[in-house]
């Protein structure tokens, strides 16, 4: 099978699809191991990344999905309109920050950082399909375990869970050097 | 002092803490325990006791403030080795993680902006396709598992469920709703006293003496002596009271007009 | 603005609208007369005709639709066949080997062993034909008796419930005492 082919069938189906699809989904829909798929993927992304196109590839958590590049959101707007995704209050990005960073947590877990009840902002968040039910804890009253969901990586324009924004390593060297300065003054009292 | 900002502008007592370390411009290492209290302090009392839940959160806060304050207070003894016990330690420990995720939350919104600029489209496979259901092949499902594990895992099911039992709880008595019907009780005093004429209020429970059956009773006694249909007597304080039924007919408590 | 620019907007209009897209709408999101969209359109779907494109822009009414090249329906029809790998779940597996070694069983008995509820559970492993209803207890709401499929024992080789393995010898004659004494409880009433 000519590579064009293959790359074609691939557009095909992300493009029916809709939706995110897995690598293994799409290997086996083609015909070809995952590798050489993966492979077909990347270049046919690079095309996308020529400027007569409008659409582009987005991986997440090894699937793909077709969507529109960002700079045409203006256009798209004038032809159409967008439905306005939720704005996620401080409370919600709050919660839904800790989930992300520490998944799978229990409710537990989540207040003890918080400092107050989060039962709201988790229902909220499962309700925006943002984060998921992970199981339980095997631990008294197994409590539900949440983590985030494919969706929230889409939201949030993260390939994976490893493309979280590191928490800024300035701010943390500044906050251990204040944390050693202190100690020293300690030492000379 | 006050602090011209609503309290619900904070996420918790966390936020709140951190707003009031920042605007005293100190380092989160080393809070002036006793400033911050006061602060604290304040701040709850112009909060608006709405919310008991969101109010005791706040309180808490302001307790374990106050505790680590008055720790600080005490001489420290003397032969303690452990150097740094600081009461504010784990305060420190807490607002420092805290600090770390409403920074993510930050940099998240940041990320979700750029992110809410690009366009999905809905799924467009023909409706055929869709339509064919698959039938789901139970020996692949099956697929690794044995009879032995599987009554492994029924073991281990039983098990957890005998550890959870309250060893002292699962020893109360069940508790049981009783009913007490007042409309019923009424016609039986009253086929009681047709019967028997006169007798003490006590028979009235010779067998049932639930609290509640008492007291549905009673009302019933009083109604009854307030219609004239019975009249009480007692011979001496503290003797029993006597009942002494009077008509000759018994009536439904709604003809009573009770 | 470049050709290249007006293409990729396009692009991006005709995959979000998702429907067929009337030139003059499209002329006027992009800035341009319908003249000059057209020949930028007719160019476009001269592009999408070479065998790397799985989709291509059908021409309705003077209206305009990206869809999929009818060459790509078979692969389409692959992608959403793909053989899933089905595997039993911890929760359900927990279910399955309560209702295998207690049923006939109730919902509420279950979810009395399992702590939790579980419909979902009792749902799925019907649908997988694992368990069926056995009839009604006899009882107040008269709940429903799951039990095991005969495809079950099939599937473990088992000729009949009585080749599952024993329940806790002990445990099993403690039941035993307790259904008898039960039994002349009633005889006696």
């Amino acid at each position: 099978m000519k590579l064009e082919h293959l790359e074609a069938r691939i557009e095909a189906i992300l493009f029916s699809m809709g939706e995110a699809v897995e690598l293994s989904a799409v290997a086996a829909a083609i015909g070809q191991d995952e590798d050489t798929t993966r492979k077909i993927i990347n270049n046919m992304a690079d095309k996308y990344d020529s400027e007569d196109r409008g659409i582009h590839i987005i991986q997440l958590d090894g699937a793909y999905q077709l969507c529109t590049k960002p700079e045409m959101y203006d256009t798209i707007v004038k032809i159409t309109h967008i439905p306005k995704k939720y704005v996620l209050t401080d409370t919600l990005l709050e919660t839904l920050s800790i989930i992300a960073y520490k998944q799978p947590i229990t409710k537990l877990q989540i207040e003890a950082i918080r400092g107050v009840k989060s039962d709201h902002a988790i229902n909220k968040l499962i309700e925006y399909n943002l984060i998921c039910e992970l199981g339980r804890l095997d631990a008294p009253g197994r409590p539900l375990l949440f983590g985030t969901t494919e969706e929230f990586l889409r939201c949030f324009g993260l390939k994976s869970l490893d493309a979280l924004p590191a928490i800024n390593p300035e701010k943390l060297a500044d906050f251990r050097l204040e944390a050693e300065e202190e100690l020293q003054l300690k030492l000379e009292i | 002092m006050s602090i011209p900002i609503k309290l619900e502008a904070f996420e918790g007592p966390l936020d709140l803490l951190l707003h009031l370390i920042d605007k005293n411009k100190i380092n989160i290492y080393d809070i002036p325990i006793a400033l911050i209290t006061e602060q604290y302090l304040d701040y709850i009392r112009q909060m608006e006791a709405k919310n008991l839940d969101i109010m005791s959160e706040f309180l808490v806060m302001a307790a374990t403030l106050v505790k680590i304050k008055s720790r600080m207070l005490l001489p420290a003894p003397e032969n303690e080795e452990e150097e740094g016990a600081d009461p504010r330690q784990e305060l420190v420990e807490r607002l420092l993680e805290y600090k770390m995720y409403k920074y993510a939350a930050e940099e998240l919104k940041d990320k979700q902006q750029d992110a809410a600029r690009v366009v999905f489209r809905a799924p467009s496979i023909p409706k055929e396709i869709l339509d064919y259901k698959e039938e789901v092949p139970v020996e692949e499902l099956l697929d690794g598992l044995t009879l032995a594990k599987l009554y492994e895992i029924y073991k281990s099911i039983v098990k957890k469920q005998i550890e959870k039992i309250d060893p002292i709880r699962s020893k109360f008595g069940k508790i049981e709703k009783e009913e007490v019907n007042i409309s019923a009780r009424f016609v039986e005093i009253q086929e009681y006293g047709l019967v028997h004429r006169k007798f003490s209020f006590r028979e009235l429970f010779k067998d049932q003496h639930s609290r509640m059956n008492v007291i549905v009773s009673f009302l019933c006694i009083l109604e009854l002596i307030k219609i004239g249909r019975i009249k009480i007597e007692q011979e001496n304080l503290f003797d029993d009271i006597n009942i002494i039924y009077m008509a000759d007919d018994i009536i439904q408590m709604e003809e009573a007009g009770f």
